[in-house]
């Protein structure tokens, strides 16, 4: 109904100012609460992400524990407040699906088969939201996993690409969002390469997409040096060690 | 589904087959698997179709009723699409409020028809603001053998394409077709370790390690996209999937057009 | 409101053409699923059921085995989109009702003691509803739980009979159901003669329920004859063996 | 209720006493348990009534509000039985959601009192297609001794024949009582192997091989019935059944109307 | 909104006669219930309360159990029908609050640590409420508790205390709390002066706290005289043995 | 929170400190934790505040949008205050609906903040009898070190002082702030034997016998209070804390009011 607002102007900047290959501003803090095993903190543009590890404890009840592996279970919740409009406490079908597609994402890289019957449990809470929160979730969420000390063969970085006004752009913000014409969430392992998350919707041609998809793969591998560096920042020890020599990139 | 196992030797046999450009039924790994479909079978739906996908069957109706739109979509439709997966349909299913499999069946079937357009959503108003029909799309899993996404799919753009808004029911003036636009089709492929296959069985899902979806419309243009499973995609297996899911949409859209 | 509906014309026939003690016309299939242990697909005029049936099984969970005997777990559903106004999922009142007295009265068939702490779960999906679909849905459970080769002493069979325009008459259609002055749903065992399942509602004096009752049992046989049909064309084989010389009848 | 066991040299000896026409409590096969009762307990309740058949201890409360009319019938009221069997009553009940035990008595008091025409809906229409009164039914078991259908109906036709519409509460109009017709009743019997039983204590029912209620109404004709459990019934053992509800029925009508 | 409401006449009594520190009638009646292992009911003023006690007996499910020793779980309930305004059935977070309270009285007095693993079960149905209904619940409550046989240092007694019309009084009606200024319910074991309820709404200054507090406890000494009274007619034994040399008060 | 042991070696020695007046944090008794906090971090809320009491972390987000009067008050605005607590905060609590614990805890914050009617709610009416503002308190528990009461009430009371009715949004004029007119706060105490501590970290809630929180307004009037647990209270107890609450509540008070 809208699609007449203009999010690109005419000197080829966003809304907020932002070239198209531009990310928002990211900030990541690692080890925030005291009770959980791990966790993180994350400001993403307005995205307010906190996230909670446990584990890898006792999966309960028992008839989900898995005797060759660790399960993996993620809760993905947007708090009351995160919105404009109140979001009902409670579970969603939007967050059922995030919150499978998330921990399925996180299995890959987290090493189950070291824990058998054993659960690792991340809680993702969006505090405040501003498009892109299961990027935003699933990035705080490797950085809490790793917080926690559970053996990872690498971390997920997760970014979006999109297309507004016709054109493909990195990081879609909430306007971008609601009037743009495609999303492209996904999850890397920056340092293999591998896609772990993929999701699209809206519409893209064969270019736009392979534009689209290098576009977030690009801006993945930068925000792995940024989850690198707040793990580096909260154990202020090199991080060579925990990250297989992916320090130096 | 409660956590099905699968013996390792029938992984491993699935995955030499594979290796070979085999399967258990014969196929090649970008075949899909014999297509049947009934319309208008169910007199009480306002379209409906049931589609068998190998040994897959799924019955999907559609029901409108007039409801009230959304604020910000005050002279537009509504599409709600369910899905439940049922225990008659495989034993590995439970009763009860829909699982988180379920919802995502749902969901991505959902997105490609949503976002390719296909349902005209203001032909669907009815008093601005006020009243819009509301377009309930019901999947019914009937046997399950694997790839739910793309035979759930076919059943809802056939069910669509055959449905009646029931105006008359509800003294809203003549009865007329739901205003639809295009074909979206989707193709799912599972990874084993390096090899990709179209249209998987139980089994074949069973011992992938990913799943991934594409949704493609008329101009052979994507609309939807969902991967599964703890498994990861490089670059190069997305390009090549995408690629033959172009293929393959195609021809079964001109299938399903002509009516065969 | 509307008692001036006539559901019976001049002619003495009814609306679809019957006569009073006509029934719809029924088709029944066997072993149409591929993942149940047994199932059936009817079709009973516009009616339309599927069934499918898994067990002996073990009972889930536990505390339901009875260690003297299986128990016999029924879910009637309607679906969505198999009634006019579409049914909201999930279960509801009615539903729980028809699937407990289904239940029951298999329950009086199935040689449960051979099988204690297991479970025999039976699935009526209703796809198409047009007026007795509990005649149908329980007609059809008894031949996919014979599909699924479960011991039984005998079929149940179910039929009713109802008032209209103050005439007794069998199985009443939808606006029958809607508008009529009574409805008498049954299940027998045809061959000896016991009801195993019985209810009504409506108005029915003494003589009228007589004649409705008879109506209904008598029709009930003949449906017998229908189940034993659908059998024998699965199987291909005489059914005498199973049904325990019933087959002349 | 949880799977309550009853040994079986009980249930022999409930048996053995019926064939010589006995039973527990020396009550003749036919014969009910004695019946108190209280009307206009509960000052909330616009009607109710405590009733005590044997041990069995009821109390039925009836709420009215204004509410909307179902789309196919505009002008009538609506009444809602609702029925809950908590571990007050017998420690076998459990507390949450209603069992499906609680919903088939709820169902089959509500119609027998829906199929008599014992309210007349029609006098219960406040604005047509706009609002109506909503009587809410509620029976809440006090102490479990079996038969509940009988005693939840009797005590809901008297909080029925007792109760008020609470029109001024809701500024519309003068009350006025609730718009009752007749006495609808039930008799429920047991059936132990070939001998039926009336009005059935606990241990009764958890010998019996079969329940079956039967609703009458003022001319003693039909106005609902229910088999329950595993057991069957002949078409001579209906018969004889009506026999005997239309006798027992009829006494405790007259009864009933003289306040006795 | 109706603050001009007058709650106390020019007489000094208050809407239903009684003076400003008089409780309401109050009736009270042990073992009235044939199957649970002991029962109480209770009216006061127009509050009607009916309590059934079974215990111990084993904590179901399992992880509830504690193995040092008897949990207490009480479940209070208002019937549909006990209110002006029709109640819905099933839990809410009122009656949620009001049964943890409740619990935690009772556990104060009984003798928990005898049966380890045992669950004592308290089930308190308001079937007529008329303001003061967790007061009535928890003094019947403690009837059926004693009537149950399970061992109890002492009974709890129940009353509130409150302002109206800027006067501190006794046990509030329907009325009064609807438009008073303040109420005060507690829970007190009399023969100790053990407080083991407290909650308080409204508005109090220091000093009519103190007097409401003390006229909710004196009240509650005499309400203990009732419960024994009840539990004594029961037994029709002394009940001294019982309550430790209480009977004498 | 399930049932979390804490060792009897370690509550003795909490009880011993406190015998001594001392506690593991090097408190005094009546002492409560350093407090920081932050005001409208939340840009999506109309109010929110973060408090952080010791190790407990709370976040408090107010939102409002437009609904429907109580038929009894027609004219007044509408608080609905929620608290959760997930595992986030606290291994020992579990994902799910709310448990009694944490309904407890939003009926004491809301109690409090109701009874000292600190928000105007007449003020909050859009149209009487048809639309006014419904005031959603929601309580996010970050992580949890005991004392709950105090750390949400201070949260709850600091983000509606900071939040604004966002009428502007829904075309309903301009914005205006939240009408608040006190600063009612709570202080909460265990009991431990004989002792009483103010503002119990976790160990010290699960060392105690008893919990007891008190809301006292501007003018050191009490406005709500709750006992929780098993353990008792003397008369003198009562006294004792209420004078304590009474002066900890002045100073925090004044140092909110401030800023500071």
């Amino acid at each position: 109904m809208t699609d007449n607002i203009k999010l690109i102007g005419k000197d080829g900047l966003r809304l907020d100012g932002r070239k198209a290959d531009e990310l928002r501003p990211i900030k990541i803090q690692a080890g925030v609460l005291d009770n959980a095993d791990g966790s993180a903190y994350l400001e993403w543009g307005n995205n307010k992400v906190l996230v909670a590890v446990y584990g890898p404890r006792e999966a309960q009840p028992k008839y989900l524990q898995n005797p060759a592996k660790a399960i993996v279970q993620v809760t993905y919740n947007m708090a009351a407040f995160s919105s404009d409009e109140r979001v009902r406490p409670g579970p969603n079908r939007r967050a059922t699906e995030i919150s499978k597609i998330t921990a399925e994402a996180l299995e890959n890289v987290i090493l189950t088969n070291q824990f058998p019957r054993a659960s690792i449990d991340v809680y993702i809470e969006v505090i405040e939201a501003d498009a892109g929160t299961r990027c935003a979730g699933l990035t705080a969420a490797s950085v809490a996993v790793a917080d926690a000390g559970i053996p990872m063969m690498n971390m997920v970085s997760s970014c979006a690409a999109g297309k507004i006004d016709g054109q493909i752009v990195l990081d879609l913000g909430k306007k971008e969002d609601n009037f743009g014409q495609a999303d492209l969430p996904i999850g890397l392992v920056a340092r293999t390469g591998e896609i772990v998350l993929l999701q699209m919707d809206g519409h893209l041609t064969q270019d736009e997409f392979k534009t689209a998809l290098k576009m977030a793969m690009e801006a993945c591998k930068h925000i792995h040096g940024l989850q690198q560096e707040a793990l580096r920042s909260r154990y202020a020890v090199n991080f060579a060690d925990m990250d297989d020599g992916e320090a130096e990139q | 589904m409660k956590r099905t196992i699968i013996p390792e030797i029938k992984k491993e046999m699935i995955y030499k087959l594979a290796q070979r450009d085999c399967r258990e039924d014969d196929r090649s790994p970008v075949e899909s698997r014999p297509l049947t479909y009934e319309i208008n079978t169910i007199g009480t739906a306002e379209g409906s179709a049931r589609v068998k996908l190998g040994k897959t069957d799924v019955l999907v109706g559609v029901k409108l009723q007039p409801g009230e739109p959304y604020p910000d979509k005050p002279n537009q439709g509504v599409l709600m699409t369910g899905c439940e997966l049922k225990p008659m349909a495989h034993p590995g299913f439970e009763s009860g409020a829909p699982s988180e499999e379920s919802i995502e069946i749902a969901r991505v079937v959902d997105r490609g028809i949503r976002e390719s357009k296909m349902i005209d959503m203001e032909k669907l108003c009815i008093e601005p603001g006020k009243k819009i029909w509301m377009v309930f799309l019901d999947i019914q899993v009937i046997n399950y053998d694997g790839n739910m996404f793309d035979a759930a799919t076919i059943a809802s753009v056939l069910a669509l394409h055959n449905a009646i808004v029931p105006a008359s029911r509800f003294d809203l003036g003549d009865d007329f077709p739901v205003p639809v636009a295009c074909w979206p089709l989707t193709t799912t492929f599972i990874k084993l370790h390096d090899l990709l296959l179209v249209d998987p069985t139980l089994n074949e899902e069973l011992s992938a390690d990913l799943r991934f979806t594409v949704s493609i419309d008329d101009n052979g243009d994507f609309r939807a996209m969902q991967k599964g499973l703890k498994g990861s995609l490089t670059y190069d297996d997305v390009i090549r999937a995408l690629d033959i899911a172009q293929k393959l949409t195609l021809g079964m859209r001109s299938r399903l057009i002509k009516g065969e």
